[in-house]
This record gives structure tokens, sequence and C-alpha cells, in this order.
């Protein structure tokens, strides 16, 4: 039954720049890859939105070299409606796609999670190669957005039909952008099922002598469970692009209703339906969203023990429970994005329950983090730094979907700022915030050298100062109705509100500008940053047994491991309170 | 040979010389004009007033409403807003160094229908506190749709193709207007008593066409000699 | 890395829950998200017929039915056929396997002329992507062709999958369980057209 | 010390967020329709209970934190009594609130969107386009004429397309830029879109309905207050989405026979 494995192992180290570094199958390699397009990709959505922030607090302010970014031009290089609105969907695509999907899953996933289950390499090195390379691809297709056609496109990242598919005259940016957009992403869907197919294998069947499902570390299982609603949400997607770029490209209706009169000219469609493409978006959308934030639950959770130097409160037997419990009702609750958009409203209370039951496992898995904090010996360094600010950022966001589940109340806060604050919180800072405590625990690993801790607290206190201040005071916009994707408030309600806007922008600029820090933290760490032991957190799991920092091609030096229990032996009294899992000796008594 | 060469030199400068003389156009005969008025028959449809409560920056400053300007009538039967220009009978000539200009004021185009030439120079002004978009719908051309913020510089723009293209502001649906994008320098647009006159026609034989924007175009053949010439044009309309 | 090498055997590795070789598990997470794809695309189609009030029922019992039934028999068949080969490579005959795989990318083959051949009838009768001569919705071609199509690239994209692996197999380069992997492929893109025949074809008859 | 300075900096954030809500510093606009109440009474119970949660949850990671940092000699202590009561805590309480919540949400709801409106309402036809509404009153016969979208012409102020040559009913029907309403009589709304999904959203109304093309979406409110409110659209439908917008004028009942009478007149 192990052919497999030989497929696996039959490839060895690569000589020569182009097989080692840029068409490499290694995995870890992949996975630097992977890593280096989210940092790009988030270093361009943040000065997006930087540009956005700037708008939204003085409308007329001119921006210099502005009109450089988009076709749709910026005269005098005041920010145009169109502008703002092409930057708003550029940033939430690049974000939630090339940052969110690609970081904490694709990228450290691939590092970690054949190392952490002791295999050499994933189980199709080919596919994983192939999968980088797709959404590399897709990314340049999506950045070509800005400089060919008429710009960017302005439907958000939610590709609302029929903004999205009734072409040019819908708007400027609606012509080759959203195809562009449109391409893209199917492109994204590709390259994500490819990995999540690998993931799965690669977590079913190389898994090392004694480790068994049970004792995989928590990481390695919300990889897993990722990888598991990756593969059914973009096989959703994916058709779904493709019906969009016929509607566009083909002159079909799949979308667009019979009898549409845009600015006076009758449009030739018959009897497609809007409704069809949020439906088909939606039951990718909501699991993408789990997409970027279970990684956060494992990483966190695996980071939290090594520094609380005790197992997670409930063992990994909870907070597997938990993450499987959220990926499975993921899948049940699109409906509540489209409470307002004309439903049968009684399927809004069908889709509200379900939607209110996840809150059941996501406190149980806060309740596991804050309860195993408590008695810990904690060490503060900056990784779990950020895990804490993690569980109480997720704390934040997770409240406020408390409204946004109940049509009553979403009645109200549907497309308000409110919403912003919400998704943010949960699943774009709480992801972000897991990204970075994964880097400061595992980039000595990863590039073979310590990061500075000093540099590493400055950027998790001004960073996590600064998304409260960004973030919190949106809840209270959306409170007082300020309706999101506005390019400017020209409404008697919203006039008063713009202070509150010039304050976020103020903090979005000093938060964005203390991620420079970090940028320099990690750039100074890979070329001049002292050499990394192998194991410099005293952790356990088999990332840390690996011969070297980085570990050589085949992971382990070609010393087969074994494993004899899972990955949380902390505790004990003794100088040496953790204990290995190649490490036969049992835990050290308390 | 000396002579040879003078001879050669001599014949081609009197070729060229002559050549250039051929080239050179025939000075242009003072020109003649056109002049008549547009009239209707039939019930024209009521202009409804404008509702402009969206906007009430603009509102205001329409007291007593604007009313739309589909079928814009005047004092016994006469037709404002009408195009008359030469459709056929002339070759066309290139655009003027000149440009037009197109503003927005209170939510309304002014002018509501501007004539202009292939390929002239066209400036869109905005004095107006609110944003605008510009979103003229050609069929020929190139279709664009571009916003104007308060305060913004004008908009460049120049058609290629000649055709009548209605121009719209989808943020105030109300506003509309017409680009008459034509091959002739000699047009003219009837005022509110349904008058026009077209000047420096070089006399001869022409295609004359009066262009409504809810009726379809008429033509007459016209002959125009040094003086004045008359055409007239009346269109049926109907009430709905 | 030599152990590693060597170390392909169980002894070296946790058993993998299903007991099943990755490749084949891999086909299993393929087939999957692919069932997800046609969910999709089906779920599409039938939003848009139920949405809307000017279907059309082109279908006349015959020929469109009857072709489409014969079309269902063939690939039918031809599952039982890929069945048998697997059997025979189990049974390590491998040429009564070649033999059946031949005669199942036949079937496969027919199917795809027999399908292209009514699709050519309707472009004649005037249907498109877009077009409906019938004058009611035309998301009826669009659905149409797109599914039909979509299950069309998967049969095409079968026989040419067998071929590759029939040869592989000949050559000794391949084994049975890749012959049995592919033949997960077939039977899934047998079982879809399961769906597509009442759903495209039978709901949409003449009446 | 990164320990306790994380406590209080969690704690400072967590108060100060909390705050503006007890203060009410930016909250909802007062209401001015018969089924507001209720959602405003949801939104209280839910702020209560969420924001219980919130403070819980932050204080006492923060009081954690402060607590157990790794100082020399320290011993690690588990949760007494183990994760089980934790883990029934956790699902007991909030599972609760679950129930209550969707129990109380869906009267709320429920009076907005699954009754029908009331036989005497005022029916008005809504059209929404790039980037306007307009609003349609079935005039003096009290039918409306037929829409045809092939008619519809903004130039000619045929927002509805409606066909009056033809069309007896559509003659007299009256279409307006804003949408004006008696106070305290049941209003029907028939929305629809000519181009793209738009939203009818009134903050004091507490309604919001996506408009979109192809459907007829009914929805039904009373007014309870006179005066003048802006009506803004929140579902993102092209570059000049932040500008789409009407008002709502909420009349006496003589005032607004008044105005339909001058509406009807010219």
């Amino acid at each position: 039954m192990n052919d497999t494995q030989a497929a696996v192992h039959h490839h060895v180290a690569p000589q020569g720049f182009i097989r080692k570094y840029v068409f490499s199958l290694d995995h870890k390699v992949i996975g630097l890859q992977y890593y280096g397009l989210a940092l790009l990709a988030v270093f361009i959505g943040m000065v997006l939105s930087w540009l956005m922030r700037l708008h939204l607090g003085w409308a007329s302010l001119p921006i210099p070299g502005l009109h450089f970014l988009s076709a749709n031009g910026a005269p005098g290089n005041i920010m145009t409606p169109e502008y703002y609105l092409s930057l708003m969907t550029m940033h939430g695509t690049i974000m939630v796609f090339f940052v969110l999907t690609n970081a904490p899953f694709a990228g450290f996933g691939n590092y970690f999670l054949p190392i952490q289950v002791g295999a050499a390499d994933m189980a199709f090195p080919r596919f994983n190669m192939m999968s980088f390379w797709v959404t590399f691809t897709a990314f340049i297709v999506f950045m070509l957005a800005f400089f060919v056609g008429d710009g960017p496109p302005l439907a958000g990242w939610t590709a609302y039909t029929p903004l999205s598919s009734v072409g040019g005259t819908s708007g400027p940016g609606e012509a080759t952008g959203q195809t562009l957009w449109a391409i893209s992403i199917a492109l994204f869907c590709v390259g994500q099922l490819l990995g999540s197919l690998n993931f799965i294998t690669t977590t079913l069947d190389l898994r090392t002598k004694g480790m068994t499902l049970a004792r995989m570390p928590l990481s390695t299982w919300a990889w897993f469970v990722t990888a598991c609603i990756g593969l059914l949400a973009f096989a959703d997607l994916l058709p779904a692009c493709i019906l969009l770029i016929l509607d566009r490209a083909f002159g079909t209706s799949f979308f667009n209703p019979a009898g549409m009169v845009v600015s006076d000219q009758l449009l030739k469609y018959s009897g497609g339906s809007p409704l069809l493409w949020q439906h088909l978006f939606w039951f990718f959308g909501h699991p993408e969203v789990y997409i970027a934030i279970i990684p956060g639950f494992g990483i966190v959770s695996h980071i939290l023990c090594a520094n609380t130097r005790k197992p997670l409160l409930g063992g990994t037997r909870v907070m597997i429970g938990c993450i499987i419990a959220l990926g499975f009702l993921s899948y049940m609750v699109w409906g509540h994005h489209m409470f307002v958009s004309g439903l049968n409203p009684f399927s809004a209370l069908l889709f509200s329950v379900p939607t209110l039951i996840i809150t059941i496992p996501s406190t149980v898995a806060v309740l596991m983090w804050v309860g195993s904090v408590y008695g810990a010996k904690l060490r503060f360094n900056t990784a779990s730094l950020f895990c804490l600010g993690f569980i109480s950022v997720f704390i934040s966001g997770g409240i406020s979907g408390f409204f946004l589940a109940q049509p009553s109340t979403d009645i109200f806060l549907h497309a308000t700022y409110f919403v912003v604050a919400h998704f943010h919180f949960v699943m774009a800072v709480a992801a972000i915030f897991g990204i970075f405590a994964a880097t400061y625990f595992w980039m000595p690993k990863m590039i073979g050298r310590m990061m500075n801790e000093t540099l590493g607290k400055w950027h998790f206190w001004l960073t996590f100062i600064g998304v409260y201040c960004i973030f919190m005071p949106m809840h209270y916009l959306g409170l007082a109705a300020n309706v999101r994707r506005y390019s400017a408030f020209t409404d008697d309600f919203l006039i008063p509100l713009i202070p509150v806007h010039k304050f976020i922008t103020i903090a979005a600029l000093l938060t964005g500008a203390a991620q420079l820090i970090f940028l320099w933290n990690l750039f100074y760490a890979r070329f001049w940053g002292p050499k990394a032991p192998d194991n410099p957190w005293e952790a356990t799991s088999l990332e840390w047994s690996t011969p070297s920092s980085p570990p050589p091609f085949d992971n382990f030096g070609g010393k087969q491991i074994e494993v004899f229990h899972d990955a949380y032996q902390y505790g004990g009294a003794g100088a040496k309170d953790y204990v290995m899992q190649t490490d036969p000796a049992s835990v050290p008594a308390d | 040979m000396p002579w040879k060469h003078i001879i050669a030199l001599s014949v081609l400068v009197l070729v060229g010389s002559s050549l250039l003389v051929l080239s050179a156009p025939p000075a242009a005969p003072a020109g003649g004009t056109i002049t008549g008025k547009v009239t209707y028959t039939g019930t024209p449809p009521k202009m409804k007033p404008i509702d402009m409560s969206k906007e009430p920056v603009c509102n205001q400053q329409h007291n007593p409403p604007e009313k739309t300007q589909t079928v814009v009538t005047g004092a016994n039967n006469a037709l404002e807003y009408v195009v008359v220009y030469i459709s056929a009978g002339e070759k066309p000539s290139g655009p003027p160094s000149a440009g037009v200009r197109y503003d927005q004021k209170g939510c309304m185009y002014i002018p509501h229908v501007l004539p202009m030439l292939v390929n002239q120079d066209l400036k869109i002004y905005t004095d107006d506190p609110v944003a605008h978009n510009i979103h003229p719908l050609p069929k020929l051309n190139a279709e664009w749709n571009k916003s104007q913020p308060p305060g913004a510089p004008a908009i460049d723009a120049k058609w290629e193709k000649a055709e009548f293209i209605a121009v719209k502001c989808n943020i105030h649906p109300w506003m509309h207007g017409y680009f008459a994008v034509l091959e002739t320098p000699h047009y003219a647009v009837t005022d509110e008593n349904g008058n026009y006159t077209i000047s420096g026609v070089p006399p001869g034989k022409y295609t004359l066409t009066a262009w409504q924007e809810s009726n379809s175009p008429i033509s007459k053949e016209v002959t125009v000699t040094a003086g004045e010439t008359k055409a007239d044009f009346t269109f049926k309309v109907l009430p709905y | 890395m030599s152990e590693t090498h060597a170390g392909t055997h169980a002894a070296l590795m946790e058993a993998s829950p299903f007991g099943i070789q990755s490749k084949k598990l891999a086909m299993w997470l393929f087939i999957a998200s692919d069932a997800v794809t046609f969910g999709a695309v089906l779920f599409g189609y039938s939003f848009l017929r139920v949405g809307s009030l000017d279907w059309s029922y082109p279908f006349k019992f015959s020929p469109s039915i009857i072709n489409a039934f014969i079309m269902t028999v063939i690939l039918l068949t031809s599952s039982l056929t890929m069945l048998a080969g697997v059997f025979a490579a189990k049974a390590g005959n491998k040429a009564r396997c070649l033999a059946w795989m031949g005669v199942t990318m036949l079937l496969g083959a027919i199917f795809a002329i027999l399908h292209l051949r009514e699709w050519f009838h309707m472009f004649d009768e005037g249907w498109g992507l877009f077009k409906n001569p019938l004058g009611g919705s035309a998301d009826f071609g669009a659905g149409f062709f797109g599914i039909t199509g979509l299950h069309l690239t998967h049969v095409v994209s079968g026989v040419i999958a067998l071929a590759v692996v029939a040869l592989g197999y000949n050559s000794g380069r391949l084994d049975k369980n890749h012959v049995e992997t592919t033949s997960l492929y077939w039977h899934f893109v047998d079982f879809v057209w399961m769906f597509v025949f009442p759903i495209v074809y039978l709901m949409n008859a003449a009446r | 010390m990164g320990g306790k300075a994380f406590a209080v900096v969690l704690t400072i954030i967590t108060l100060l967020s909390a705050y503006f809500i007890v203060a009410h510093t930016w909250w909802l606009p007062a209401d001015i329709s018969t089924t507001g109440p209720a959602i405003d009474r949801q939104m209280d119970e839910t702020m209560w209970e969420a924001g219980i949660l919130f403070l819980a949850g932050q204080l006492v990671l923060a009081l954690f934190c402060w607590q157990y940092g790794d100082k020399p000699g320290s011993k690690i202590k588990h949760w007494p009594g183990g994760p089980k009561p934790v883990v029934a805590f956790g699902i007991i309480i909030v599972g609760l609130e679950v129930v209550a919540l969707s129990l109380l949400g869906s009267k709320a709801w429920g009076a907005i969107y699954m009754t029908p409106a009331a036989s005497d309402a005022i029916h008005v036809d809504v059209q929404a386009e790039q980037f306007a509404f307009f609003f349609r009153y079935a005039g003096p016969d009290g039918k409306f004429g037929a829409v045809h979208p092939e008619l519809i012409n903004d130039a000619s102020g045929n927002y509805f397309g409606l066909d009056p040559r033809n069309d007896e009913a559509a003659r007299d029907d009256i279409v307006v830029g804003s949408l004006t309403i008696p106070v305290n009589k049941p209003i029907l709304l028939t929305l629809h879109s000519k181009d793209m999904i738009h939203d009818f959203f009134v903050p004091e109304l507490r309604i919001q309905q996506d408009i979109v093309p192809g459907l007829e979406i009914p929805v039904h409110f009373t007014a309870t207050k006179t005066g003048r409110w802006e009506i803004v659209c929140t579902q993102l439908c092209g570059l000049g989405h932040y500008q789409m917008k009407a008002y709502l004028q909420v009349l006496p009942q003589d005032q607004f026979d008044e105005w339909l009478k001058q509406q009807s007149g010219d």
C-alpha cells in the first residue's frame, strides 16, 4: 500500500537555482514562496487601505501620484468615487484571497504540516509546486487589472451581479477589470484545490510511526480541517466564476434578469437571477472566512501551550472538537449574508439559528484558551503576546457576531460599518495576529535566525492598540447607521460622523507605519539575526526535532522519526519542564 | 553639358510651381447664408416638471422647476433645440482649432444640445457643489463614464465618428443632453423661436437635414446662392 | 535519506485510516470536490429553471429522449466493463484487463460521438449557448450546453486518461492500483450522468 | 512584566470600548415606525448579553495575564475541576442565549416581514436605478399603469416605462422623486429596480431591504412621526452609490391629501 510514499521520497535534493528556489518541489521552499507572496500582497493591500482611509477622512485631499494606480483616473490627484470603489475592491480581494488564505494556510501549512506529522515532504510535490505557481499566476492576472483596460473593477470583493456581469455600461472598471478579476479568482481556486488535496492526503497517509491522528499537533489539525473546507468551498467558487465569465464574455444570462435597463439602454438578457450569484458566492464565501481563521485557532493553541508551559485546558480533544464543529457549521450559514437580499423571510430565521450556534464552539474555544492561561508560567515573548492579542481580538469580533446573526438586528446593521468592524476583527485582524504569532514563533526554524524581541514587542504594542483604535469606533459608526462602501459622506445623518472617520484614518496610518517595524525586523533577522538553536522555545512538536534550522531537505536528516505521545507534554517542576514527542520518556510529574 | 542641366532644372521648377498653383485651393467665393424656421404640427407632448428633490442644492436653484427637454416648443409652434446642418454635398473639413464647452449648472446641462465637429476638442465643466458623472451613450464611438467631483478640473474629450450622442448623468438621472457630432462646419441650432441661420456656405446644391431628438430627422435639397436661402422644416409631433 | 528510501513500508509509517494508497485517496478527494462543482452547476440550472416563467421543453420522446436513453445505457455498460477490467487486473490477467479497458474506451467514445451528434442537430435547429429557437428563456441553452459540456469534457478526458493508464499498465510502468484509481474516476463520470439524464433530459421532455 | 502591561492595556481598552456603548455617544437614531421599538428592544437585549460576555472575557483574560507570568519558582496550576464544567458552562450559557435571542428576534423579524400589509395601506410603487429612487402613486383612478421596460426613458421623465399613449391607467399616475406619506397610516411599498441591486434603507424606520432587478419585493410600515428623513441605498450599485438617496416626507393626513391633489392637478 505504500508505493506512493516511494513516490514521495524518491525525489532527492535538487541542484541548481531554478529547481531549488523557483520551481522547487520542496514543501519548505513552497511554503516560503507562499509566505513571500502573502507578504507582498499584504503590503499592497495595506497601502490601498491607506488611500481609502485618507479619502474618507479628507474627501477633497489631493494625494500625489494617485493617477498612476488606475485608468479610472483621479483628476488633479483628487480621488473620484469610482477610484475609491476600485481601491476597495482590490483591497478586499487581495486581503481575503492572497493574504488570509495564502499566509496562514498555504504558507505555514506547507512548511510545517509535513514536518509536524514527520513526513519528508507533501504527498504530491508536483501538485504542490503547481498549486503555488497557479496561485502566483492568479496574482499577476489580478494585478494586471490596475494597469490594463479601464482600470480595476468596482463591484467589491463579493462582485455582486448584475453590477459585475453586465459589463462596461454598469460603470468604469467593469469592462476589462472585472473579467480579469473573474479569471484570476478562477485560477486561484484551482491552486487552492490542488493545495487542499495535498494537505489532506499528506495528513492522512504520511504520518510517521506513532503519530496517530490524536497525537497530531493542533496546528496540523487546523490545517487539515481547513483543507477539508477548502476542497469543497473552492470547488463551488470555480464554476461560479466560470459562469460569470460566460455571462460577461459570451452573452449568456445566468445572473442577469430579463428587462434590465441600464442608463436608458434595454439589455438583451433573459431570465437569469442575481440571487443565484449570491447563493453560489456565499456558499463559498462563508467557509472562506473559516479558511482564514481556523489556521489561527490551531497556531494560537500550539504556540500558547509552548508559552504557558502547560497543555491546553481540555487537552487537544476539545479544541479539535471546536475546530471540526466550526468547519461543519460553516456550510450551513451562507444565507446569513443574504437576510435582506430578498430571500423568503422564513429562510432568514432558518439560517440565523445555525449562525448563532456557531458562537457555541467559538465560546468553548475561547474558554479553553483563557482557561489554560490560568495557573500558567506564561512567557511574554512576542509570539505569546500576539496569541493573547488574537484571543482578545477574537472575543471582540465574535461578540459583534451576535448582532449580525439575528435577522431582526441585522435589518438595521446590515451593510453598515458595524459589519466592516465585525469581519475585520474576527477574520482579518485575528487571522493576521495568528500570522504574526506564527512568524515570530517559527521564523527561527524557517530562516535559521532569531528575530529581534524588542522590535517585536514594539510592533505588538503599536499594532494591538492600533487595531482597537481603528475597528472599535467602526462599531459605533455602524450603530449610528453609517453605511459602508460610501466613497464620501454627503447625507445629513453621516456628516456629523466624519470626525470619527478622521480619527480612524490617523490610527490606520500609524498602525500601518508600525508594520514597517515588522518588515525591518524580518529583513534584519534574515540576514544579520543571531543564529537560531534547533529548539529556541523549548517546544515539543516535531519541527523542533529537526537536526538543524532550517531543516535539511528531507526534514529529519534521514533519521526515522518515531512519536510516543501528543505534542503538548509540558509541565512539572523540574528544570526541564517538557518532553519532546520523539522522547519515549513520560511527562514529568507536577 | 550645362544646357541640358539648365533646361532640366527649369522644367522641374516650372512643373513644380505649376503643381503648387494647381493644388492651391481656389479662393472661396463669398458664402451664402441659409436661414429658416423649424415648427411642428400636431400636439407636442407635455414637458413634465423635473423633480430634483433628491438634490436640494440644485432644487433651490430652479423655482419654478425646470421642465424636461425632449420636445421644447416656443411661440407659434416654434421648435427649439433642432440641429440643422448640411448632411451631404460638400467634402468634410478638419476640426477647427477652437474647442467647444459644455457646462453643468444646477444639475442641468448647458446647452441642452451641443453641436461640434468630429475630433473637435470638447471641455466639460461643472459649477455644482455636488459630484456629477458624465456618461455619453454613443453607438459608433467608444462609450465612457467618468465622475466629476465638485472642484475637479474640466474633463477633456473628443469624438472620432459623426453621430448624435445622448449624454446623461446617472447620479442625477434627469440630467440629459446631446452631443451633435457633425462632419460639416455648417450647422446651427434653433432658438426658442425656432429660427436658425447658417452663414458662409459656398454656393451649390446641398442636402440640408434637421434633427430633433425625439423625432426622425427631415432632409431637403437646397441650392445655396451668394445671397440668403430660406429653408423651413416642420415636424409632426405626437402628444405621447 | 537512504533510510527513508528504504522506509517505504508500513512499519515506519502510521497506517492510513482508510488503508488505501495516497493516489486513490487523492482521487476520492478529487471526486468529492468535483461533485461539489457539478452540484453547483446543477443547482444553478435548477434555480433558474424554477424561477423562469417561459421555460422550454424541447425534447421529443423520439429522437432526443431515446438517444439520451441509449447514451445512458452505453455509459452504464462502460462502467460494468471497467469493473471487469479492474477484476482482471486484480487477478493479474493483464491481457484481459487491457481488453476490457479497450471496450470501456470504445463505449466512452461512442457516448461522446452520440452526444456531439445530438449537439450538432440542436445547433442546426438554432439552439445555442444563448439562443432559443422556441423563443423561451435562453437560459435553457446555457444550462443544457453548460452542463452536458462539462460532463462531456469529463468523459473525453476520462477516455484519454484510460488510454494513458492502459499504455502504462501494458508497459509495466503503472500497476493495477492505477487502473483501479482511474476506474473510480470513470464510475464517477457515470454517476454524474445519472443526475444529468433526469434533470436535463427527462424534466425537459416535450409536453 | 509584559503580562502586567498587557493586563493593564487590555483593561483600559475594554472599559473605554464599553464606555461609549453605555454612554450612547453614538447610537441608533430615534425610531419613527411602529415596528421599530421591537428591533430596538432586541438590540438592547443583545447588547446586554453580548456586552457581559465581552467584559467577562476580556477582563478575565487580563486578570490571568496579570496573575500568571513566568516567575522563578512559580508552579503550574491546572484549572480546578478540569475542562468538563467549563465546556458545560460555555455550552449552557451561550446555548440559552442563542435560544432566547432566536425566539425574541424571530418575533421582531416576523412583525415586519412575515405579516401581510394592512388592507387599507397606501400603495406606493418604488423604482430604483443608478443612482436615484422614484416613487409612483396610482393617481385619481387608483390604478397603476402597466410597466414596459422598453419605454423607460429618463430624458422624458418616464422612469417607470409607462405607456400613456395606449394605457388609460398610466396617464394619471403620479411619479415623483421623494416619498411623501401620511403619518400613522400603513404604507405598502413595491420595490423594483431597473438595473443593479439597490437597497431601500431608512435608519429611522428600521427598514432595510435590497431591491433586486427581476423581483418585486413588498415592504410595509407605518410612520409615527411627521418630518423629513433620508432614504439611502446600502447595496453597492456603482460609482454614484454614495449619492443615491431620496427624501422621506411624513405629513399630517390633511397636508398629505392636499399634496396629492396638487400632484394630480397639473
